[in-house]
């Protein structure tokens, strides 16, 4: 039997979540055994090879980038799981969202202070970004979300081994934190 | 995929980048002949930390902006605490505090470099710039090298650790505060650590032999490969020391002068400026009296070991000056040198774990000083990636009125570009693009080691795609690589 | 007050109770946690959050302020209150902008602890994100009402243990905000950080300034027991067979 | 003002009410009648005059919907949004305001003579639109009245002698017992020959129950009230008739205000009170003017005061003006807005007959009930319990509007069928009936067969009939917009669950509800009915709940077919961002 596919994706976060996938340590080489990895970050694969089992995503949803992309993950996994507080909710950028836009470009872009004649960037090579950060579940519908700033590598160790055989993933009680 | 040769202007797109950490991009335009004629490397994310913190609280600034990054939160954590420290009017925090704060930080150095080294470059140097995309990644590092990537596992499990016995949790932790940290090591914390702290200086300079070895089998394509001169900056100590954690800035010049040099944190304005380009959401810095055609700059390990006078563990020193030699008097320039550098840093950390490890002040019990508030906060460190300027302003009432955060990723900006258009024009320049050799462009980026989530206060990943573009620049077709 | 003893049934388990206890308090007594957030044992039960809500012979009521009387029988710890329990936590999320990430007070905050044991794993509400801005005004505390859960603990400490009147309600429905007794914000009242107010808050929206998060991760309240484990710890009656 | 010329004027209102700081409400009327608005300024003026902390005036006056804490224009026009009103074209009205003033809904007039506002149902449902200008009520209003109207206030004349300032009777059907023909004196004369216990033997054998909806028997009410111990006892009663589509009080207070005076005199005598208040609904001040001279006929006439009727019996009645807040129909908020305070319902137990005004035992009562009172005691208890059905006796005063020929306010017995009801208004084509106001329920028509009764459709007499053409759905988000508004915000689900209730109503009314959005929305109903404090909340989910239950088809007819439809709009969440870069969405190649 094929083993299961994995994907892995990165929207408007951090990467914390991503790296606490890595702080699974030893258990890496047990996972390489368990599941095939397609388009992730960490690897070079950049386009999905055909429908995936599992698609792992992280971070919010700030840009048209971040939509497109997140529908092509939905498109192509079966499941999908929102993995960290900024996919969840929004995390920390969307600290943003109760500041315009407009002040938040213009503090970056024209009134910092070591800003040498500010532009805020407008080209047509980098995304449009939305209006808020929004959770990945207001933009597609997601099957599991893990919790956490970012969730510990043992919480993502239980939901992805839970997963992989076929179970709901029940997190203890240490393993659930929102921060 | 092959690009069609007629006779049209073409875009080559490099979206994302991978296995750097974060978003970014790269286009290149090409001329009717498939001449190289602009290369671009945006930065496609933004989160506008610097206003939305204004307006909390400063001793929150430590806990808020660590989210900047999640792969060296432990720089953004300390800056914001050493300015922080600034603010709450803290000039020199309890040695526990400092050490404890020390200690986290040369963890996360080892932990990322080894990161980098091994998960996200190793492919591509023990497989080959072009070799196939299934081969690049760290789990065919596994499967073809199972005991260098075990041993990866581990020395990054253990900076981790680190960072976990300092902060509390090994990724975004809060043990750094204004004025000083919320615990002291405890004994058998410490025991633990101490346990295999050997162990990771081996491992470290195992690494390093490795990094050697591969460079000096193919030296000569190594060096020229992507390589170009610049000016660079690095924090040093009072006496030239390499200090990952503290000090004075220095930029020194292409041939090793010194442009300025002891320069404290607070005087940063007069020193740096940033421009922005439309294009990107990361803003160029550059040395203000040099201006910004000639005063962009490197920073990172390879800046560092350049810049400083020495290195005050063994092992590392003596590796330090094997590594000079290369450029013979003056600094090393080539852009894969900067694997070699942070090999260096990776035991010169691990040596440094070992000498807190055994320092008793580790356990002492004061945490945490108060003094009389100020208004400004400009502090400094040396992150994984490069020098990390953190810069706030705090009114009476404690709120956060301004926040300037020139990220080390940012300060390469220019020297990323820079590397992707000596790159697009030894490797691309009137040549069919294949997919192998637009992995050589990704190979030199990934040599800066990247974080674009700290650089554009975001974070993501990078797609290839490549688009052709009529004579007027518009649009024809567009393919996604990979 | 008399000391009548008398009897009531909580979830099937027989457990005494004394004429003038609530059954909030009576359960506490006999090691049974009922969940709560706006109470807080050393003041008047305020009847907000709701999260206390019990069955009480078959009809909803809120268990704080609900008297003892012989015969009573409770339901607490079913299913269905404490999925009710989890959508007034959720909808307390999306009220505010709670941040857990970057809050100084996560670990010790009595909200997050609610979601962590009623089982939260993230609000299905969609967010309101009101703009607050932070009142700094005074010397040693400040309000963050991105934070606040309008438990009312403050306004009730200040009058009830401090002898003063810092805080009040202003508005109503959602635009409902906690009010201070100056103009001027905080610093403009006569609260001092030494008051019980001052720190009785559950959640980080009322702080003492300067402290951040000063205990580590890992040794905070309900890093590794949930909220209740205190309460349960006293048990004295054995759970219904 | 100069801020001297303010703090005196606030200390003389604070003085007409002996500043006492339980008077806070009348005192913020007063000063608001003054100045125009309650500044932060003013708030500090009268928390001296009342030795009140500022903190304790603001958590007041920012409860009431008629404390404007801004300047306000010269005039103000209150444009009730209601339902019903909504239905009669309040909204083509609305738009005639802003074309005749040149600004929107919320807004004042540049030369500060008009401000315009929205308020909830003012009573008037039978003659929709309605507004209230100044206080003054203005019906049956069309978009081509409002030029004229504007232009008056624009003079600074009064709207009163205006043709729309006409607030007709519409007393429909007139019952024996609350509109039948009255002496006054003839209730308390017999009452005062009576001991109070006798007195509420009378109302036991009535089998008189609670006009307001609940239910409950008064006398089992006045029995507990009656011997509650306590330093005083009082009565109150409830004219706050704020649900929706309700104006039977308006009748009853116009028609036979000595009747109801009556009633709580009895009241009074039968749980041993001195004092009794009529909390008079804010929207309803117009009529307070002649309201007092009723009582101080009464007075004169030795029907209240000292030593009524010489029989050595004291009581007196004093009417309190809300503020404007649904919830203060509530008797435990009432009471607390009654206090002085904001209109935040109690925990109960203890019941106000336990624990109500200044903690003392106080029996509340609705209108219709006080009046019910005072007839059984002049006509007997068993000649009232002849009328009505079976467990609901007497008869009951309803509020009939919406899609009818005849609305207005009808007397009927218990037992009548919806059926008979619709027939003697004139209604025809009916999809549904919300009867007993948004808070009580939506009736489909295979429910026209059940009885007005209170074992199965208790009500307080808001009767709303929706016409086969109307999009009842519609309706029901505004009754759940209304609960937002008014929602006291004191506990948590109801102060963030009705917001959630409306979100969730929306979603599937735009079209973008699934399956899954409407299991969640009734749960969260569920969720809100059972844990919030007050009956607001208890009932705020009855308009959406109601529906699925007896129209589930209206709901199914809305909802996608898609498993999940984002809530997320990127053409609109892009928006922001292009206007800043100048840049194009570009939506269509991103999606190439």
């Amino acid at each position: 039997m094929a083993k299961p596919k994995v994907a892995t994706g990165h929207f408007t976060g951090c990467f914390g979540c991503h790296m606490s996938l890595l702080d699974i340590d030893e258990r890496i080489i047990d996972l390489v055994e368990l599941v095939e990895f397609d388009k992730s970050p960490i690897n070079d694969i950049k386009r999905f090879s055909g429908p995936v089992d599992i698609g792992i995503v992280e971070g919010g949803v700030s840009n048209d980038e971040n939509v497109e992309f997140l529908k092509q993950f939905r498109e192509n996994c079966r499941i999908l799981i929102a993995m960290g507080a900024c996919a969840l909710n929004g995390g920390v950028p969307s600290m943003r969202n109760t500041v315009p836009l407009k002040e938040c470009l213009e503090e970056a872009f024209l009134n910092g202070p070591t800003v040498h004649g500010g532009v805020i960037p407008n080209d047509p090579d980098i995304p449009n970004l939305l209006d808020r950060v929004y959770p990945v579940h207001e933009v597609v519908k997601v099957d599991y979300a893990l919790p956490g700033c970012p969730p510990s590598a043992d919480t993502l160790w239980a939901a992805l081994t839970a997963l992989l055989s076929g179970e709901e993933p029940g997190l203890p009680y240490e393993l659930v934190k929102y921060d | 995929m092959a690009v069609s040769t007629s006779n049209q202007k073409r875009k080559v797109v490099i979206n994302p980048v991978t296995r750097v950490e974060g978003h970014g991009k790269v286009t290149i335009q090409l001329d009717e002949n498939g001449h190289v004629e602009r290369t671009r490397f945006h930065i496609i994310e933004f989160r506008g930390f610097e206003r939305f913190v204004q307006g909390r609280m400063y001793w929150e600034a430590p806990i808020i902006v660590q989210r900047l990054c999640g792969i060296c939160p432990v720089s953004h954590h300390l800056a914001a605490s050493k300015a922080m420290d600034v603010v709450a009017g803290v000039d020199q925090v309890s040695p526990t505090a400092e050490k404890m704060r020390r200690l986290m930080h040369y963890g996360q150095t080892y932990q990322s470099h080894a990161l980098h080294f091994f998960h996200l470059a190793s492919p591509d140097l023990l497989f080959g710039f072009d070799a196939p995309v299934e081969k690049r990644n760290v789990l065919a590092v596994l499967a073809e090298y199972p005991d260098v990537a075990r041993k990866a596992v581990l020395m990054r499990q253990y900076g981790q650790e680190v960072i976990k016995a300092t902060s509390g949790k090994k990724i975004h932790g809060t043990g750094s505060l204004p004025g000083g940290v919320n615990k002291n090591l405890g004994a058998a914390e410490r025991d633990t650590l101490q346990a295999r702290v050997d162990t990771m200086i081996e491992w470290a300079v195992e690494g390093l032999e490795l990094c050697k070895t591969i460079t000096k089998a193919d030296l000569d394509k190594l060096v020229k490969f992507g390589s170009f001169e610049s000016n660079f900056m690095s924090i040093v100590a009072e006496d030239g020391c390499m200090d990952l954690y503290d000090g004075k800035l220095r930029v020194i010049d292409a041939d090793g002068e010194k442009i300025f040099d002891q320069v404290a944190p607070a005087d940063y304005l007069d020193y740096i400026e940033e421009e922005v380009r439309p294009w990107s959401y990361m803003k160029f810095p550059f040395i203000k009296s040099l201006g910004k055609e000639k005063g962009w700059y490197r920073v990172g390990p390879l800046a560092r070991v350049n810049a400083c006078d020495y290195i005050d563990t063994p092992i590392a020193e003596k590796e330090r000056q094997e590594f000079m030699a290369l450029g013979g008097g003056r600094p090393v320039h080539a852009t894969m040198a900067y694997h070699w550098a942070r090999m260096i840093e990776t035991v010169h950390a691990a040596e440094k774990m070992k000498e807190l490890l055994a320092d008793p002040d580790l356990q002492g019990t004061e945490l945490r000083r108060k003094g009389e508030r100020r208004n400004r906060g400009v502090a400094w460190i040396e992150a994984p990636r490069g020098t990390l300027f953190h810069h706030y302003e705090v009114d009476e009432q404690d709120k956060i009125t301004l926040a300037n955060l020139i990220v080390s990723t940012t300060n390469n900006n220019e020297a990323m570009n820079e590397a992707v258009r000596v790159i697009a024009d030894q490797y691309l320049d009137g040549k069919e693009i294949t997919e192998g050799l637009l992995n050589h462009i990704e190979v030199g980026i990934r040599a800066y080691d990247p974080c674009l989530s700290c650089a554009t206060h975001a974070l993501g990943q990078m797609r290839l795609q490549v688009r052709l573009t009529d004579a007027r620049g518009h649009l024809i077709d567009e393919k996604l690589r990979g | 007050m008399s000391n009548e003893k008398m009897t009531i049934l909580i979830d099937g388990v027989a457990v005494e109770a004394t004429e003038g206890q609530t059954i909030l308090q009576a359960a506490a007594d006999a090691g049974i946690y009922i969940p709560r957030l706006c109470n807080h044992k050393d003041l008047l039960p305020g009847g907000h959050c709701r999260i206390c809500t019990v069955k009480i012979n078959g009809r909803p009521g809120s268990s704080c302020t609900f008297p003892v009387a012989d015969g009573l029988v409770i339901e607490n710890d079913t299913d269905e209150l404490n999925a009710m329990r989890r959508a007034i936590v959720e909808m307390l999320f999306v009220e505010g902008n709670h941040y857990c990430p970057s809050c100084e007070a996560s670990g010790n905050c009595e909200l997050q602890a609610l979601g962590y044991r009623l089982g939260m794993i993230n609000p299905e509400y969609p967010y309101q994100e009101p703009k607050n801005e932070i009142d700094a005004t005074h010397d040693d505390v400040y309000i963050d009402r991105d934070r606040c859960v309008l438990c009312g603990r403050c306004a009730r400490a200040s009058v009830q243990l401090d002898g003063k009147r810092v805080f009040g309600f202003d508005g109503r429905g959602l635009g409902t905000r906690i009010a201070v007794n100056s103009p001027d914000g905080l610093g403009g009242t006569n609260l001092s950080v030494d008051d019980r107010a001052a720190t009785i808050c559950p959640t980080g929206c009322l702080r003492v300034k300067g402290q951040g998060p000063d205990i580590p991760v890992g040794q905070r309240a309900y890093d590794s027991t949930p909220i209740g484990s205190d309460i349960e710890r006293k048990q004295t009656v054995k759970q219904a067979t | 003002m100069a801020v001297e010329q303010q703090r005196d004027i606030i200390s003389q209102v604070a003085e007409e009410f002996g500043r006492s700081p339980a008077r806070l409400l009348d005192v913020a009327r007063g000063v608001h009648a003054r100045l125009g608005h309650l500044s932060e300024e003013s708030i500090g003026f009268i928390a001296e005059a009342l030795g009140l902390e500022r903190v304790r005036v603001r958590d007041t006056i920012s409860f009431y919907h008629f404390f404007a804490r801004q300047p306000r224009g010269r005039s103000t026009v209150y444009l009730c949004n209601a339902v019903v009103e909504r239905m009669k074209g309040a909204d083509a009205v609305a738009k005639a305001f802003e074309e005749a003033t040149g600004v929107k809904m919320g807004e004042t007039t540049p030369d500060n003579a008009i401000s315009l506002a929205y308020t909830a149902c003012i009573g008037l449902s039978d003659q929709a639109p309605s507004a209230l200008v100044n206080g003054i009520p203005l019906t049956n209003l069309t978009p081509a009245d409002v030029p004229m109207i504007v232009e008056t206030l624009r003079k600074g004349e009064d709207v009163s002698s205006l043709p729309q300032a006409k607030v007709k009777k519409n007393l429909l059907k007139r019952g024996d017992i609350v509109f039948g023909a009255m002496d006054p004196g003839a209730a308390i004369r017999k009452a005062l020959a009576l001991s109070p216990v006798e007195l509420i033997n009378e109302m036991s054998v009535s089998r008189l129950r609670g006009r307001g909806g609940a239910g409950f028997p008064t006398s089992m009410k006045w029995s507990f009230c009656r011997t509650a111990k306590g330093e005083a006892h009082y009565v109150v009663c409830n004219a706050d008739e704020g649900e929706p589509g309700t104006f039977k009080d308006r009748v009853i207070l116009t028609e036979c205000p000595d009747l109801l005076f009556e009633g709580m005199t009895v009241a009074g005598y039968a749980i041993g009170a001195k004092k009794g208040f009529l909390y008079l609904r804010a929207e309803y001040e117009y009529m307070l003017a002649r309201l007092e001279t009723v009582l101080a006929r009464r007075r004169d006439a030795g029907l209240l005061g000292t030593n009524i009727l010489g029989k050595g019996f004291d009581f007196d009645i004093r009417i309190q003006v809300g503020g404007g807040a649904y919830v203060c129909g509530e008797e435990s908020a009432l009471i607390e807005s009654l206090e002085g305070k904001r209109g935040a319902p109690r925990d109960r137990p203890p019941f106000p007959v336990q624990k109500g005004y200044r903690n003392q035992p106080t029996s509340v009562n609705n209108v219709e009930t006080l009046c019910c009172a005072a007839r059984i005691v002049e006509k007997g208890g068993a000649w009232f319990s002849a009328f009505g059905y079976e467990d609901s006796k007497g008869t009951k005063a309803l509020s009939i509007s919406g899609d009818c020929e005849r609305p207005g306010v009808y007397e009927v017995e218990y037992g009548m069928t919806l059926q008979d009801m619709l027939d003697m208004v004139g209604a025809r084509n009916v999809q549904a009936i919300q009867f007993g106001g948004p808070s009580g329920q939506c009736i489909a028509p295979d429910g026209f067969g059940r009885r007005l009764d209170f074992d199965d459709l208790a009500t307080g007499g808001s009767v709303i009939i929706f016409g086969e053409d109307r999009d009842l759905l519609e309706y029901m988000r505004q009754f759940t917009e209304f609960f937002t508004e008014e929602s006291c915000g004191w506990c948590a689900p109801c102060r963030v669950g009705t917001t959630l209730l409306l979100k969730g109503l929306e979603k599937i009314l735009e079209g973008s509800g699934t399956k899954s959005d409407l299991e969640a929305l009734k749960k969260l109903g569920a969720t809100v009915k059972a844990m919030s404090r007050c009956g607001l909340g208890q009932t705020a989910a009855n308009p959406i709940l109601t529906t699925m239950e007896n129209f589930p088809g209206l709901y199914e007819a809305r909802l996608s077919k898609d498993e999940f439809i984002p809530s997320f709009d990127l053409a609109k969440a892009l928006e922001e961002g292009c206007a800043v870069t100048g840049r194009n969405p570009d939506l269509e190649e991103k999606h190439a």
